[in-house]
C-alpha cells in the first residue's frame, strides 16, 4: 500500500469546519458520501477523514447516519456516490473481505457473531484470512481467543457458544476481534453500550494502546464522557450530513476546547438538559418483594430486595454480576427455582413472561435485536404486541387503535422512522431501543424492569426517556433500573442495589458516590452488605 | 412414440355416440410409468390407430386410487365417449365409473375390475383366482409339499394384490397345507428396494424355498438378490412380471418362471372393445367378439377373455420380448 | 409517479396469482375441451376440498416458522378410524365422524406435545409421526382392510350439491373464512407472524408461545379429520392409504400462496390461491389435445416451473433495485473529483 | 459430552436396537447379507451425507432423490456406450452436478428459499423422467456390475467408499477452513459476509457437491444389479433428510456433525431388516419406523428441557 499517489485535495474537505489546519497523511479519507436506503437518505454527502493514531469520535442523534457511515468504510454496504480513500489510494469496490485485507476493522453495533460456533471459532473466523484449504489448528485457536479474551478482561471459555452469552460478553468478544486483527483503521460502533465501568475502563486502555502503536480509530459512542474522556477529534452527524470536526484537545492548533453543551448543541441543533430530573415522588406501598429467590443454573441465588410504589431501584453490578438473569427470573423466563415473589404483598409464581405481563409486570430486555424488537414486524406491531388482551379484546384486532397508539409513542419518543408500517429493523440502534421501550410502556404495568434502557441512545432521548422514567414513578409505577451507565444508575435511583456473584450484596441510597458502588460490585471490603 | 394424434381442436360441447366424429376413447393405467402398462399402451395405440380413434392415455402417476376417480371425473366431464380402466380399488372406482355410465359413457375394465353394475364388460386377462392360483401351483410344483416361501409385495395398500394374496392364500391351504408363507415384504414398486428386502428376507429366513415376487419391478429384484446370495436353484424365484425384464435371470436358471398375458394384446383388446361398446359392435349379451387382427374373443357372462396366463420359462422366453 | 396504495397492491404477490389464475383459465377456456362447464367446475372444486383443507391449516403452521409433514399421513389414519367406528363398531356415521375428529384433535395435540413441551423441532417431530400415524392406519387395516358401502346421507357430503355447490365446498368456505379471519384479524394470527420472525422475541414480549404453537398444530388435527372426513364421502372407500402425498401438495400450495417457508410472511388468500392455480392447472392439462396423455405428469411439471416463476417474480423487482443498485455504486466513484 | 448428548441418545437407541438383535435374532449379524445390506445402504449414506452439508448451511434440498433417478438413468445409457465405467461415473456425477448448479444458482443466484427450489426442480425432473423414459429399465453390460470385481471385493468397494465420503467429509467439516465456514454461512449468513466469507458462492458450491454426490451415489448404486430401473431413488429425500436431522443437524443450519448423521442413517436402515429379522408384521412398519424415530429425539428433548432453556 505504498501508492501514495494523491494528497489530500483542499476541494475535498468541504464541509469540515477545521479547513484551516495543515493537511497530514490520513488513513482515510470519505469525500461526499451518500446513501440510500429505499426513500430513507441515511448519508447525504459526508466527509471524513482519519489521521494514523487518533481516535476519532462520531456523534449524533439516533439515525443521523453514524452506523451507515462506518459500514460503509468497513464494506458491509456499498454507498450510493462519493469517493473513498484509504491510505492515500483511492478504493472502489470495498468489501468486507478486501476492507480486512486493507487493514480495517470494525465492531458493529449489532454483534455480528455466530450464534452457533464457539468464542474461539468466532474469533478465528474474523482473524483468519479466508483460505478454504487451509487446516483449522483447534488448540492454537484456543490459546490465541484465551489470549485475547484475557486482554480485554472477558473470562468466558473459548469453548463456551456464543448463543449462550450474554450481551455485553458478546461485546466482549467482539472487542477481542478486533484487538487481535492487527487493523490500521480500528471502528467501534457503541462498544460499551451495555459495558460497566470496569469493562469499560479496560476497553480504554485497549484504545490507548492501539492509539499509540498508530492506529486509527473511529470511536462511536452516546455517552459523552467517554468522548472527552478518549476522542481527539470528534466529527457530528445531523440527519446524514456533517456538522462540522472539532478537535477536542485545546492544544491543538489555539482553538477553544469544545465543551459538552455546544457539543451536544451541534448534535441536536438546541440545548438538552445534561441532568438528571430530581426524584419527586414518596415511596408507598411495597410493590414488588422477593426473597431469598433464584434460579441456580443460571447462577443466581438468595436475592432478596424490596421496591415501593413510586420508586426507582438502581440496580448495579459488573458484567456477569447477575442483573440481567435476576431480571429474567422475575420475567418467568428462567422460573425461580427457590425463593419467593409477592406482588403487592400476595404471593405469586411467575412461570413465563405471559404470566409475568398478567401480573403486571414489564421487562424492557438489555438485546433489543433478539429480544426487544421483532425487526421483521412493523413497529406499530411491535409496540403493540404485549397488550393484545387490553387493545384488542376478544382478540379481534382493531387497526385504528393500533395505530393511533403507534403514532402516539412515535411523536411521544421522537421515533425516526417513515410511519408506523416501517419493520423495527428498517430503524437505527436506537430508535429500536426506543420502540422496544414503548412495547413496555404501553402496557402500564406496575412494576417496569428496565435493562439498559438507554443503551445506544442518544442523549436527547435519553433526557427524554429519564423524564418518562421519572413520570411514571410519579404515576405509582414500581421501576428496577438495571443500567451499566454509572452516572445514569447513581443520578436516576431513589435507592441503589448492587450485584455480585449473582446475588445482592448491598444496598445504597440514591446519589452514592460512583466510587462506592463500583467498590461493593468488584467486592472491596468497607462496605456494608 | 407419441401417445394421440387428436387434432380436434375445437372445444365443442361434443357427447358420446356422435355420428361424422372420431370417437375419443381414454384408457387408465393403474399408475403411469410402470412398464407393464407402457406396455399395454402399445397394444392400445395399435388398436387406435387401425381404429381411427383418439385415445387419451392417464393416470395416476403413483398407484393412487383417489386420484384415479379424479382424473375418470375429469374424463367425464370432458365428454370421451367410452373408458376403459384398470381399478386399482374396486369399490373406490366404481363411484365414478357408474357416474359416467350415467352420462352415457361406455365403461369397460381391463386388468383388474370394478363392481359389475359400474362397466358394461370386463377385458379378463386372468381372473385374480387364476393368478394365484397359478402362482401358488407354480410354486408347490418349485418346492415340493413342504418348505418356507415368502412374498414380496408392491405395497401393503395395493388391492390387486391383496385379491392375489387371498386367492394363494386359499390355495395353499387347499393343496399345500406344509407349504408356509414366513413373510411378505412390501417394496414401494422399486427394484433396488426389492433387491434390499429379498437379501434380507434371505438372511433372516435360512430355510427359504422360494421367493414369490407379485409386482413386476419385484421379480428382477429378488432375482439379483437370490443370485448375489449364490443361492441361485436353491431358492426359488417366481413372479408376474415382463419378459424383458426377467429374460436374463430365467436364462441363468435364477429366476424359474414369470407368469404374465400378453400385455399388448390387453391393451388391444380393451381399446378395441370399448370401441365396440362405443359405436354399437359390441352389445351386451354378446358371446363373442372379432377384435381385429386378434381376432375372435369368447365371452363368458360379461368377461371378454384374454386367454389364460402365460407361463414364460427357459425354454420360450425368447420369443417375447415386451 | 403511482399512487402508493395502488402500487403496493399490483406488487403483491397475490395479486401475480391472480394474473396467473386469470391466465389459466383464459387459456384452457379457449384451448381445451369442455373446460368452463358448471360440471368441470364441480370437478375442479370437489378435488381440490382436502389439500386446500390441509393447505389452509399448513398455512398458520408454516407462518411460525414449523412445518407439519404429518397431516397427509393423518388423513389416512383418521379415513380409517372413521370406517372402523362406523363399521365395526356401529356407530352412526354422524358419531363416527365426531370421534374421527377426537382422534384429529389427539393426534394433532401429540404433536403439539412433542414440539412444544420438549422443544423438539417440528420437522424431526412430524417426520416420526408422519410414519407414525400412516404406519397405526395401515396396522390398524392390516394394510389391506377397506371400508365401503357408507350410507347415502354420508355420502352427500362428498358427492352431493348443495345450493348449487358442491357440498364439501360449504364446508371449505367456512373453514377458509374462519382461518382467514383468525390469521389475519385477531391476536393469535398476529403472534403467529411474531413466533415465525423471532420466537425469543414473542417469548420476551408475553406471547405464550407454547400455546400459540400447540394451538396451530392441534388444529392441523382436527382439519386433517375433517378432511378425512370429505375424503372418504367423496372416494366412497376408507383405506389406510387415503392421503398419501398430500402435506407436500399443501405445503407446495402454500409456498406458491406467497407464504414464505421461513416464517413471519404469508396470507390466507395467497394460499387459496395458490391450491386454485394448481387444481386449474390441473384440469385444465387433461383438456388440452396435446397433453391429455400426459396431463399426470405435466401437472407435476408445470407446478414446479410455476412455483419458480412466481417466486422469481416476487423477487425480481428486489434484483433488479440490487442490479440498479451495484451498477450505479460501480459507477460513481469513477466519476472524477472536481 | 453435553455437546453431543443428541448424537450419543441417537447412538444409544442404536445400540439397544441392535442389542435386541444380538439376543433375538443373532443372524443379523451373519457376515455374507451383513455385507450385502451395507452395500445396498452405502449408496444412501453418500447422499445423507451431502444433505447434511446442505442442510449445515442453511438450506435443503429434497430434489435429491428425482436426481438420483436421473443421474442413474443417464449413467445407465452412456455406461451401455464404448467409455464404461469411467464414462458412467463422470457422466452421473457431471448430470448430478448441473442439477445442483441449477438449485444452486436459484437458491444462491436469486435468493430463492431453497425448499421451494428443489421442491420445483423434484417433480420437474421427475416427472420429466417418467415422460422420457416411460419406466422402461435399461440394461447394464455385465462388466459393469460391482465395478468387473467380483462381488465381495465390489461390495466392499463400495461400502469403503461410503465411508471414504463420510470420514473425507467429516474430517474436512471439522479439520478444513472450507467445513467451517459451511457452519458459519449456516449459523448466521450476514456475519459471514461481514467477516468476509462469500456465503453465497459457498452455498452454490455446497448445492454443486451435492448433485455430484448423488451422481455417484447412483453410480454407486448402479453396480449393484444388471438394470436400471428408472423409477429408482423415489423418496431418498425423504430418508437422507430424516438420517441427517434424526442425527441432529439443526434445520436452522450451523450445528451437528457428520457422525451423528452416520448414527442416524445406520439407526433408520436398520429398522426395516431388523423388523424382518424380528419377524414383526409388515403393517408395523412404519408404525415402528415413525415410533423409533421420535424416541431418539425425545430423550434430547427431555434433557434439554430439565436443563432450562
Ligand atoms: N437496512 C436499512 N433499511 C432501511 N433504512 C435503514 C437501514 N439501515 C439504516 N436505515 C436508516 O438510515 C438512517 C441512519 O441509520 P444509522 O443506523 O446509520 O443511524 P445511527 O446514526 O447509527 O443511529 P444510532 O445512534 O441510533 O445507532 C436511519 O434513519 C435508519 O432508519
Ligand atoms: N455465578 C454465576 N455462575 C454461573 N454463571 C453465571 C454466574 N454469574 C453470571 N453467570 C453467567 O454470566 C452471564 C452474564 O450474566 P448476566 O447477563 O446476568 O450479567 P449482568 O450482571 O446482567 O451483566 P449485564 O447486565 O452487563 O449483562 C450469564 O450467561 C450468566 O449465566
Ligand atoms: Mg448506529
Ligand atoms: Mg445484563
Amino acid at each position: 500500500m505504498d501508492r501514495r499517489l494523491s494528497s489530500g485535495q483542499p476541494g475535498r474537505v468541504r464541509g469540515l469546519l477545521g479547513g484551516a489546519r495543515p493537511v497530514i497523511s490520513s488513513l482515510l479519507k470519505l469525500g461526499s458520501v451518500t446513501k440510500s436506503f429505499g426513500a430513507v437518505r441515511a448519508l447525504r454527502g459526508v466527509s471524513f477523514d482519519l489521521r494514523p493514531g487518533e481516535v476519532h469520535a462520531l456523534l449524533g442523534e439516533n439515525g443521523a447516519g453514524k452506523s451507515t457511515l462506518i459500514k460503509v468504510v468497513s464494506g458491509a454496504i456499498s454507498p450510493d456516490g462519493g469517493t473513498l480513500e484509504i491510505a492515500g489510494s483511492p478504493v472502489r469496490h470495498l468489501t468486507p473481505a478486501s476492507a480486512h485485507r486493507l487493514g480495517i476493522a470494525c465492531i458493529y453495533q449489532q454483534p455480528a457473531l455466530f450464534a452457533d460456533l464457539t468464542v474461539a471459532e468466532n474469533i478465528a473466523l474474523r482473524l483468519e484470512p479466508v483460505a478454504p484449504l487451509r487446516r483449522v489448528r483447534w488448540n492454537p485457536r484456543r490459546q490465541r481467543a484465551r489470549e485475547l479474551l484475557a486482554q480485554v478482561g472477558s473470562d468466558v471459555s473459548p469453548d463456551a457458544e456464543v448463543r449462550a452469552l450474554s450481551m455485553p460478553e458478546q461485546q466482549l468478544v467482539e472487542i477481542a476481534c478486533v484487538l487481535g486483527a492487527g487493523a490500521r483503521i480500528v471502528i467501534m460502533d457503541e462498544p460499551t453500550a451495555s459495558l460497566t465501568r470496569r469493562e469499560q475502563e479496560r476497553l480504554f486502555a485497549v484504545v490507548k494502546e492501539l492509539r499509540g502503536r498508530g492506529v486509527g480509530i473511529i470511536y462511536i459512542s452516546h455517552r459523552l464522557e467517554e468522548i472527552f474522556a478518549l476522542a481527539d477529534r470528534v466529527t457530528v452527524l445531523r440527519d446524514g450530513e456533517s456538522v462540522g470536526t472539532r478537535d477536542l484537545k485545546a492544544s491543538a492548533a489555539g482553538e477553544s476546547p469544545l465543551s459538552e453543551s455546544e457539543l451536544i448543541r451541534m448534535m441536536v441543533g438546541r440545548e438538552v438538559s445534561h441532568i438528571y430530573p430530581p426524584s419527586e415522588s414518596k415511596p408507598g406501598e411495597v410493590a414488588l418483594a422477593v426473597r431469598d429467590l433464584g434460579f441456580r443454573a443460571s447462577g443466581v441465588q438468595g436475592v432478596g430486595f424490596e421496591i415501593r410504589v413510586g420508586e426507582v431501584v438502581g440496580l448495579a453490578g459488573l458484567v456477569g454480576a447477575g442483573r440481567t438473569e435476576l431480571a429474567r427470573v422475575l420475567f418467568g423466563l428462567t422460573p425461580a427455582d427457590h425463593g419467593e415473589i409477592r406482588l403487592a404483598g400476595q404471593p405469586v409464581s411467575i412461570d413465563s413472561p405471559a404470566q409475568a405481563v398478567a401480573h403486571g409486570i414489564a421487562y424492557v430486555p438489555e438485546d433489543r435485536r433478539r429480544h426487544g424488537v421483532i425487526l421483521d414486524l412493523p413497529i406499530a406491531h411491535n409496540m403493540t404486541l404485549a397488550i393484545h388482551r387490553r387493545l384488542f379484546p376478544g382478540t379481534w384486532l382493531r387497526f385504528g387503535a393500533e395505530r393511533r397508539l403507534a403514532l402516539d409513542f412515535i411523536r411521544d419518543l421522537g421515533i425516526k422512522a417513515s410511519g408506523p408500517e416501517a419493520p423495527g429493523g428498517s430503524l437505527s440502534g436506537g430508535n429500536q431501543q426506543k420502540v422496544s421501550v414503548a412495547r413496555w410502556l404501553a402496557t402500564h404495568p406496575k412494576v417496569l424492569i428496565l435493562d439498559e434502557p438507554t443503551q445506544g441512545v442518544d442523549v436527547g432521548a435519553k433526557s427524554e426517556i429519564h423524564r418518562i422514567i421519572r413520570r411514571l414513578a410519579r404515576e405509582g409505577m414500581a421501576i428496577l433500573m438495571i443500567s451499566s451507565d454509572l452516572p445514569e444508575v447513581v443520578g436516576m435511583s431513589d435507592r441503589l442495589l448492587v450485584m455480585r456473584h449473582g446475588t445482592v450484596v448491598a444496598e445504597m441510597p440514591g446519589g452514592s458516590s460512583a466510587h462506592d458502588v463500583m467498590a461493593a460490585a468488584l467486592g472491596q471490603t468497607g462496605v456494608t452488605a | 412414440g407419441p401417445s394421440n394424434n387428436s387434432a380436434s381442436g375445437d372445444g365443442a360441447t361434443q357427447t358420446a355416440g356422435g355420428s361424422g366424429k372420431k370417437l375419443m376413447i381414454a384408457l387408465m393405467p393403474k399408475s403411469k410409468g410402470n412398464a407393464y402398462f407402457v406396455s399395454c399402451k402399445q397394444g392400445a395405440e395399435r388398436a387406435a390407430k387401425e381404429l381411427g380413434v383418439d385415445l387419451v392415455f392417464d393416470g395416476p402417476t403413483n398407484p393412487d386410487p383417489a386420484k384415479q376417480n379424479e382424473i375418470i371425473e375429469n374424463w367425464i366431464t370432458l365428454g370421451v365417449d367410452a373408458i376403459a380402466a384398470a381399478c386399482e380399488n374396486r369399490d373406490g372406482i366404481s363411484t365414478a365409473l357408474r357416474k359416467a355410465q350415467a352420462k352415457g359413457i361406455k365403461v369397460i375394465t381391463y386388468d383388474s375390475d370394478a363392481q359389475p353394475d359400474a362397466r358394461s364388460f370386463f377385458v379378463n386377462q386372468a381372473t385374480p383366482e387364476g393368478i394365484g392360483y397359478t402362482l401358488m401351483d407354480e410354486a408347490g410344483r418349485l418346492v415340493g409339499p413342504s418348505g418356507e416361501f415368502a412374498i414380496i409385495t408392491a405395497s401393503l395398500t395395493a388391492a390387486n394384490m391383496n385379491e392375489w394374496q387371498k386367492h394363494i392364500e386359499a390355495r395353499r391351504k387347499e393343496k399345500f397345507p406344509n407349504l408356509k408363507m414366513v413373510a411378505l415384504r412390501p417394496c414401494d414398486d422399486l427394484k433396488d428396494k426389492a433387491q434390499a428386502e429379498a437379501t434380507t428376507l434371505l438372511g433372516a429366513y435360512p430355510n427359504l424355498n422360494l421367493i414369490m415376487a407379485i409386482c413386476s419391478p419385484a421379480v428382477p429384484g429378488s432375482a439379483e438378490a437370490v443370485k448375489q446370495a449364490g443361492k441361485a436353484g436353491k431358492v426359488k424365484v417366481i413372479g408376474l412380471g415382463l419378459p424383458s425384464e426377467n429374460r436374463r435371470y430365467v436364462k441363468d436358471g435364477v429366476t424359474d418362471s414369470v407368469i404374465l398375458w400378453k400385455t399388448e394384446d390387453l391393451g388391444y383388446l380393451a381399446v378395441h372393445a370399448a370401441k365396440g361398446l362405443a359405436d354399437g359392435t359390441l352389445k351386451p349379451g354378446a358371446k363373442s367378439y372379432q377384435a381385429g387382427a386378434l381376432g375372435q374373443f369368447e365371452i363368458v357372462g360379461d368377461h371378454l377373455l384374454l386367454g389364460k396366463p402365460f407361463i414364460f420359462n427357459k425354454d420360450n422366453i425368447d420369443q417375447f420380448n415386451f | 409517479m403511482m399512487n402508493p396504495a395502488l402500487r403496493r397492491i399490483l406488487v403483491r404477490h397475490e395479486t401475480l396469482l391472480v394474473v396467473v389464475l386469470i391466465l389459466e383459465v383464459l387459456f384452457f377456456a379457449t384451448q381445451g375441451r369442455n373446460f368452463l362447464t358448471p360440471d368441470n367446475l364441480t370437478n375442479i372444486i370437489r378435488h381440490s376440498v382436502e389439500i386446500g383443507l390441509l393447505a389452509l391449516v399448513m398455512m398458520p403452521i408454516i407462518l411460525t416458522g414449523g412445518i407439519d409433514l404429518s397431516v397427509g399421513s393423518l388423513l389416512g389414519l383418521c379415513a380409517v378410524t372413521f370406517g372402523k367406528l362406523w363399521r365395526d363398531a356401529g356407530w352412526g356415521w354422524e358419531w363416527a365422524a365426531l370421534g374421527t375428529v377426537v382422534v384429529g384433535f389427539v393426534a394433532g395435540g401429540g404433536n403439539a406435545l412433542l414440539i412444544t413441551a420438549l422443544r423438539l423441532p417440528p420437522l424431526i417431530v412430524t417426520l416420526g409421526t408422519y410414519s407414525l400415524f400412516r404406519g397405526l392406519a395401515e396396522a390398524l387395516t392390516r394394510g389391506v382392510d377397506a371400508f365401503t358401502g357408507f350410507p347415502e346421507g354420508f355420502l352427500f357430503l362428498g358427492t352431493g350439491q348443495w345450493l348449487g355447490l358442491p357440498a364439501q365446498a360449504w364446508l371449505f368456505g367456512l373453514v377458509a373464512v374462519g382461518i382467514g379471519l383468525w390469521v389475519h384479524n385477531t391476536t393469535f394470527g398476529r403472534s403467529f407472524r411474531a413466533i415465525g420472525f423471532a420466537p425469543e422475541g414473542a417469548r420476551y414480549a408475553g406471547v405464550p408461545v407454547e400455546r400459540r404453537l400447540a394451538l396451530a398444530y392441534v388444529l392441523a388435527g382436527v382439519v386433517a379429520a375433517l378432511a378425512s372426513i370429505t375424503y372418504t364421502a367423496r372416494f366412497g372407500t376408507a383405506k389406510a392409504d387415503a392421503g398419501t402425498g398430500y402435506e407436500l401438495a399443501a405445503i407446495t400450495a402454500v409456498v406458491l400462496g406467497g407464504t414464505s417457508i421461513f416464517g413471519g410472511v404469508g396470507s390466507v388468500g395467497g394460499t387459496l390461491l395458490g391450491v386454485a392455480a394448481i387444481a386449474v392447472l390441473t384440469n385444465g392439462l387433461s383438456r388440452l389435445p396435446a397433453t391429455m396423455s400426459s396431463a399426470s405428469e405435466l401437472s407435476g411439471v408445470f407446478t414446479g416451473v410455476l412455483l419458480l416463476l412466481a417466486l422469481g417474480a416476487g423477487i425480481l423487482p428486489k434484483a433488479i433495485a440490487a442490479l440498479r443498485d451495484r451498477r450505479s455504486s460501480a459507477q460513481t466513484p469513477a466519476q472524477p473529483v472536481p | 459430552m453435553k455437546r453431543h448428548f443428541h448424537e450419543l441418545s441417537v447412538a444409544g437407541t442404536l445400540v439397544l436396537l441392535l442389542l435386541v438383535l444380538a439376543v433375538l435374532a443373532p443372524g443379523f449379524f451373519e457376515p455374507q447379507p451383513l455385507l450385502s445390506r451395507l452395500a445396498t445402504a452405502a449408496p444412501r449414506l453418500v447422499v445423507a451425507c451431502g444433505v447434511a452439508l446442505v442442510i449445515l448451511t442453511r438450506q435443503i434440498d429434497i430434489s435429491i432423490g428425482s436426481l438420483f433417478g436421473v443421474c442413474s438413468v443417464a449413467a445407465g445409457l452412456v455406461a451401455t456406450g464404448p467409455t464404461g465405467i469411467p464414462g458412467a461415473l463422470a457422466t452421473s456425477m457431471l448430470v448430478g452436478a448441473v442439477g445442483g448448479a441449477v438449485n444452486g444458482t436459484l437458491v444462491a443466484g436469486l435468493g430463492l428459499p431453497s425448499i421451494v427450489v428443489t421442491l420445483a426442480t423434484m417433480v420437474t425432473l421427475r416427472e420429466g423422467l417418467r415422460l422420457w423414459r416411460q419406466g422402461v429399465f435399461i440394461n447394464l453390460p455385465d462388466a459393469m456390475q460391482w465395478f468387473g470385481l467380483p462381488m465381495m471385493r465390489g461390495q466392499a468397494v463400495v461400502c469403503l467408499i461410503a465411508v471414504g465420503v463420510l470420514v473425507a467429509l467429516a474430517l474436512m467439516t471439522r479439520h478444513l477452513a472450507a467445513g467451517r465456514y459451511l457452519y458459519a454461512v449456516g449459523s448466521d449468513a450476514e456475519a459471514a459476509r461481514l467477516a468476509g466469507l462469500r456465503p453465497r458462492l459457498t452455498t452454490f458450491l455446497v448445492f454443486v457437491g451435492m448433485g455430484a454426490l448423488v451422481g455417484a451415489a447412483a453410480v454407486m448404486n448402479l453396480v449393484q444389479s444388471p438394470q436400471v430401473d428408472p423409477s429408482t431413488g423415489r423418496g431418498l429425500e425423504l430418508e437422507a433428510i430424516a438420517a441427517a436431522v434424526v442425527g441432529g443437524v439443526a434445520v436452522s443450519g450451523g450445528r451437528g456433525s457428520l457422525w451423528g448423521v452416520f448414527a442416524g442413517f445406520l439407526l433408520l436402515s436398520c429398522i426395516n431388516p431388523a423388523l424382518t429379522y424380528l419377524g414383526v408384521k409388515p403393517y408395523w412398519d412404519k408404525a415402528s419406523q415413525g415410533a423409533i424415530i421420535l424416541l431418539a429425539v425425545v430423550a434430547d428433548g427431555w434433557r434439554r428441557r430439565r436443563g432450562g432453556t
